[in-house]
């Protein structure tokens, strides 16, 4: 018996041993599997790290195109501007512009904490660090529109209230857990959020300012269209290709994942869809008008990556291309428009690239999304995910609109929206900044 | 024949050529010049340290025409560059003995139109 | 005995539950494991995405760099050559470019599958992503030796051919598992696939072409060489620090894997070897002409960086700079007698430093290779490195230059290769895109 | 008997296979966690390959600083010196600096070892990198103040000096283990090492050559000052927005770690400090001069970003905004200073960037610092951090100085420090290069 | 003395130079012009939206010469100049009544060469 | 009315306004031209190959002036612009035969100051 009792004994014995290693064992491996948790959330860090400095390339980028396509004289501003929105804007987004859209929100509406970044950790640093850049984006795609023109001072008011306050109400709407996400709006990477926010509000500036002198003139009772040329297509064609760098990161980082199996997708329709682009505005130039012409061919690279900005990770890589496609010669088409028709100017071509593509992107996502969760038009989805896109085209076009062109009237009846004709004819280098940004070339202005 | 030679604000350019293909001149040479005149110049500010402009950016349009052209000629130019501001610049007229058409070498008063 | 059956069973029992937990224990390690795996595939995409964007930016380099050591006139032209090589390059190699490099072999001479990266998973699409900015880089070295004279039609037709025919074939060779890679040849990022290639199909062009009016004159019998100044140093000097910052993703990223212990080695080879290219340019070009030309110096920079390229891995860091002083030392030379004495006009360089140093490259490995598995010549590896990788140089030169020539003899033979005497002189800014890229700057034009 | 014999058997069996099998399991997530292990290396490795190229492109950020802000006519000797900075002090870092930096230290005064990365493994080759990046830095800083005069031997023999011996032997002390370390000095990621060193080196260069022709002249017995006007106003803009992105990779970098809880905190604190520098660089000049100016304000954004890189991890975001404002306002006031009262030439402001926010930076550390190991005075760490870090200023300027000037002194006895006057008047890319730098376009140089 | 002022094609620049150095003519002055003539222009598409462009790029070349020095002076830039083509540019000659060279003081027909 | 045309070393420009503001001359037209003179150049290396450079930078000052103060300007500039070397330029004067004042339609001697 006592042999029995000894081998039972053992026997519970050996059980609980194996019991209580079997917790042992788990502990470990949950042990084992916290530490890589860990090494998760730092590699996430680093991810965003590389997105977000990517992205904040992009002001350079933006900065570059402007320059490019506008005259010597005006270059000094330009720069203050592309400078200015994102440093200004930077501390507006920290101080109220992140709380607004990513602070606990108010009915859907807009958020009210997190001002300050008060009580955030890394992980939140480094996704405020993340949105700051995107902000910084949509804020500077207006100074394009009212380039050659604007007051500085206007300009740096109009960078604090969109980052403050415009492009944060939408963004929680759509990003930042607010209503319109509620209802399955989805924005990938801010066709809608971003660009169309900003090429609307440049579509309102460049209104509420009027044409550059002598962009438009009356002969009789015809208006003659008169182009007036970029100093640096260089710089131009230096910024698009900043901007395409940037815009991996734009795109990808979107993923705010890098476990996401989305990113090499992701990567690859934005390849595509920026060449689509190019490509079709390149041909279109070149039938239309017999040479095909660079700079509309880097304004379709453009509008292609924005296109494709809303849907990267649910167009695949073939609809990609006609998306892309489709972006290129919407952004020739719409140039014309605006500029032939409805008489508006934008002399990099901002409204057509960022508001036109960008609409378009928001709603390529009705169409072509083969997202099983979201199916677009032409995979099956009926109208369902196409609805809701356009809700969300029709919500961005009011809120946007509306708010830009009241800030904007506002703006004009203060006397902070556009310089005088003379100084205008004078170039802002000197008239508002006392600078000239290249002492020594002997440069031609006549206009 | 006279070289009309005549120093104006830049961006009355468009407005001169206008007003000279209106009166039928139609040949021109343009060089951008710097110009010390009246009108003085201005100070800015570069890093904290005074430059002084005192080279205005200024067009100069020569034309050559034949004497009958003169004073319409000019009238065009005075009508286009006028803003009665200072600044406004000069015309200045002297003789020419001699024309040539390179393509053609035409000489005197019918190679200059 | 009930007890001693239950004993009997209890035992069993445990047994069985020791085994069965020995499976769950197992299992949930290999899911550990698998979660591990997980992980590291997705640090995988993340470290090619992170030299895919790099790579990509090379592009806005090799553009600066062009730019500026061409004359004003034609700036607009080489802007939309470098934005469509890519453009149109990506395309190419997506629809059928990357299926003949990397699809299944047939025989290793080339592949047939994955076009249109038909059924490919993350991992695929990210290599594709790396993969396509090398094509670009090969396809757009051929732009600088061809500037300033093309037809921008037949350059178009030409980075077709080039991304999904010449390009692809040699690189399954080589790269996709072809028939050169089974003897063992080895280059590393490129030296031979990219830069040989593109340095090879470079001379093609520039030799059917000919060389830019006023470059070469016959004064009696004498042949008179001609200096045709770049127009913009700084946009090119620019261009060489782009480049070298995407070559760090260039060379690094080659090892395919973040894991790879030569990383650091290959950032470090790179670093050393590019700066003492750009030394020994300066210290030969300030013994023979009396003034360290800045020109040639940034081309003795990326001299030191191709021929590194292909044994970046596998020379050691103080071999490395032998291999960049030899590459700094060689573009010197190959450009004075490319230019003096075979009268070849290459306005940026482009065959000296890709296609020369591109060859050094590929010798080099078998010269100063360190690895075990291919000992270079003078690590006592005798022959057989050397040999392979002399084989390999000839197989590239056979095969690059036997296409290239054929393609732009057919290019010249439509009419499609040179535009005429007279846009060349007006420039093909005006001639070929009625743009112009300065617009207001007085710049002087008398060739 | 049988039966208990093969039960105690078989319970001893399975006792000992339980064992056994505890050690496999246990060996086996011991062999997991050695894979962690070492994918955090690898990681690591992958973490300082993304800052160190961020970093490296820095270079190209100063070069085209450096180059907007000087004469069209000096264009290519500013290339060369930024070129060739980078290439002559990679190569002699690897021969002698790094080992002097971080080599078996002798009495903490300078390393001793690891000269030519003798035997190093790849972690302390990513290190290596890393490092010699920074070195560049701090060598390429001189430039700017001493540009537009200094003969190209002259800057090669200083380069040299201060990246094999002025800059590792004072880096030793602070991040090589030396004696300033041992006291408790800090310096995060090199506003003292880095920035202070080359500003005080860049002064010293600056009093020895003298200043530019022309830019002071003595009327009466008044000194009267003229600006000299940068040529490149989008240059200087591009370069400055290619710093700050490059900043990021310098500052987060630093952690050297990518698991470090500071790296999203400090890319917080690095942008808005640099945003805030470069806004009250606006603001102070908008008042004083009644227009906002331009090259200010960039200088402005450097500003905030020097200052802040000692204490980016250890200062509170709301404090990084208030040293951002100091050195903003810090950088506008000393380039008054040194300009109009000292009238010391220094081109693009490099004395007061680097120099004088570089030590604010490190004093900055001892008033802002809020880590408990280290808190400042204004967070109740009295005078313990704060004198630390004066003690290392001293130190910092000690060395330097006199380091420097002894140095300078002796290029200018050996005539390599100056260029002729009539060289300096004709520019330095003729009379030191034989080359021109805008070919073609007319440039209107009258000083 | 005579001042030659020449407008030509900018590529011709070179040619015109060679003949003139033939000629033994070696002093002259150049300057960049924008010039309007009969060749009229061309009208180029930027972004969707015509452009003229009539203001074509010449180079104005001054040459003074000594009278006896002023039909081979001109003979030469004829002979680099012409191509037959419109836009070949037009020669002007002028009367200088003095010329002093700086470093001399020399004045007169003895300065000009 | 006569017409100083002065082609000067452009780092002399500076000394050149000053002596001319010290003799009340402050109205000039300044622009940038390539010269060719007895300088004669110098060759420089690009890309290993020799490329000559025959044109110099020149500054080119118009200067219209009533005869009274011809010398007194002639006089500035010579001060101002010599330096003794080869290259400092020459000065050519011409006769002009009308001048007006754009902004005020002011004719003759009156008009050029
Ligand atoms: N005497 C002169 N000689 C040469 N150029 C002159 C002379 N007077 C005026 N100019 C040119 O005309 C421009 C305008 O002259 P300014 O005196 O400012 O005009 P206004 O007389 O209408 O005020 C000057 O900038 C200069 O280029
Ligand atoms: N009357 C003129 N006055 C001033 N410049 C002229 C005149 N006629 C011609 N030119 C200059 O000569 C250039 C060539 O003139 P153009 O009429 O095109 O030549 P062609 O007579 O050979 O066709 C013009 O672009 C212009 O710069
Ligand atoms: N005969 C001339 N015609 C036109 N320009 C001239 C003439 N002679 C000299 N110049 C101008 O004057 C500049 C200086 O002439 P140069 O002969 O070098 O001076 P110097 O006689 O003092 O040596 C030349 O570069 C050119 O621009």
């Amino acid at each position: 018996m006592k042999k029995k009792i000894f081998i039972g004994i053992f026997i519970v014995f050996s059980c609980f041993s194996l019991f209580s290693y079997e917790n042992e064992i788990s502990d470990s491996v949950v042990e084992g599997s916290v530490v890589l948790a860990d090494k998760t959330e730092e590699i996430n860090i680093m991810w965003l790290f590389l997105c977000t400095v990517l992205v904040f390339f992009m002001q350079a980028g933006f900065s570059m195109l402007e320059l490019g396509l506008s005259r010597s004289k005006n270059a000094g501003n330009i720069i203050m501007k592309n400078l200015m929105d994102f440093c200004i804007g930077s501390l507006v987004f920290f101080f109220i512009g992140y709380g607004i859209m990513f602070g606990t929100s108010v009915f859907g509406l807009f958020g009210k904490s997190k001002f300050f970044l008060m009580g955030s950790d890394p992980s939140e640093m480094s996704f405020w660090m993340f949105q700051v850049v995107f902000a910084a984006t949509a804020s500077t795609i207006v100074s394009g529109g009212v380039a050659e023109r604007t007051k500085f001072v206007g300009y740096l008011i109009y960078s604090v209230v969109i980052t403050g306050f415009i492009y944060p109400v939408i963004g929680h709407w759509i990003w930042g857990g607010g209503w319109l996400s509620r209802l399955g709006f989805y924005d990938f990477a801010g066709s809608g959020v971003v660009h169309l926010v900003g090429g609307l509000a440049a579509l309102a500036g460049a209104v509420m300012i009027g044409p550059r002198k002598g962009k438009y003139t009356r002969v009789g009772d015809k208006i003659v269209v008169k182009a007036i040329l970029g100093h640096n297509l260089p710089l131009a064609s230096l910024g698009v290709f900043i901007l395409w760098f940037g815009w991996f990161g734009f795109n990808c980082g979107s993923t705010l994942d890098f476990a996401s199996s989305s990113i090499s997708r992701v990567m690859l329709t934005t390849t595509l869809a920026g060449a689509a682009g190019a490509i079709i505005a390149m041909v279109i130039t070149w039938v239309v008008s017999k040479k095909p012409d660079p700079s509309m061919s880097l304004n379709g690279a453009l509008a292609g990556l924005v296109a494709i900005t809303a849907g990267a990770d649910v167009i695949s890589p073939v609809m990609a291309i006609v998306v892309g496609l489709i972006g290129g010669a919407l952004v020739v088409g719409s140039v014309e428009l605006i500029d032939k028709v409805l008489h508006i100017d934008d002399p990099v071509g901002a409204v057509s690239v960022h508001g036109v593509n960008g609409l378009w992107g928001v709603v390529a996502v009705g169409l072509f999304s083969s997202d099983p969760d979201k199916l677009g038009l032409f995979y099956g989805g009926g109208f369902a995910t196409l609805g809701i896109q356009l809700l969300g085209v029709v919500v961005i076009l009011g809120w946007t609109l509306s708010t830009a062109f009241l800030l904007f009237f506002i703006l004009k009846k203060a006397s902070c929206l556009r310089v005088t004709e003379k100084e205008e004819m004078l170039g802002l280098d000197i008239s508002e900044h006392g600078c000239e940004s290249y002492s020594g070339f002997q440069i031609f202005t006549n206009m | 024949m006279k070289m009309i030679t005549a120093y104006i604000q830049p961006y009355k350019l468009n407005d001169v050529k206008k007003e000279l293909f209106k009166a039928q001149v139609f040949k021109m040479s343009i060089t951008n010049v710097l110009g010390c005149g009246q009108q003085g110049g201005y100070t800015e500010i570069y890093r904290g340290v005074d430059f002084e402009v005192n080279l205005l950016k200024k067009v100069r349009i020569d034309i050559a025409v034949n004497e009958n052209f003169l004073d319409t000629a000019i009238e065009a130019i005075l009508k286009g560059a006028r803003t009665g501001e200072i600044g406004d610049g000069k015309i200045f007229v002297t003789n020419i003995e001699e024309c040539i058409r390179i393509r053609s070498n035409d000489r005197g008063s019918e190679a200059i139109g």
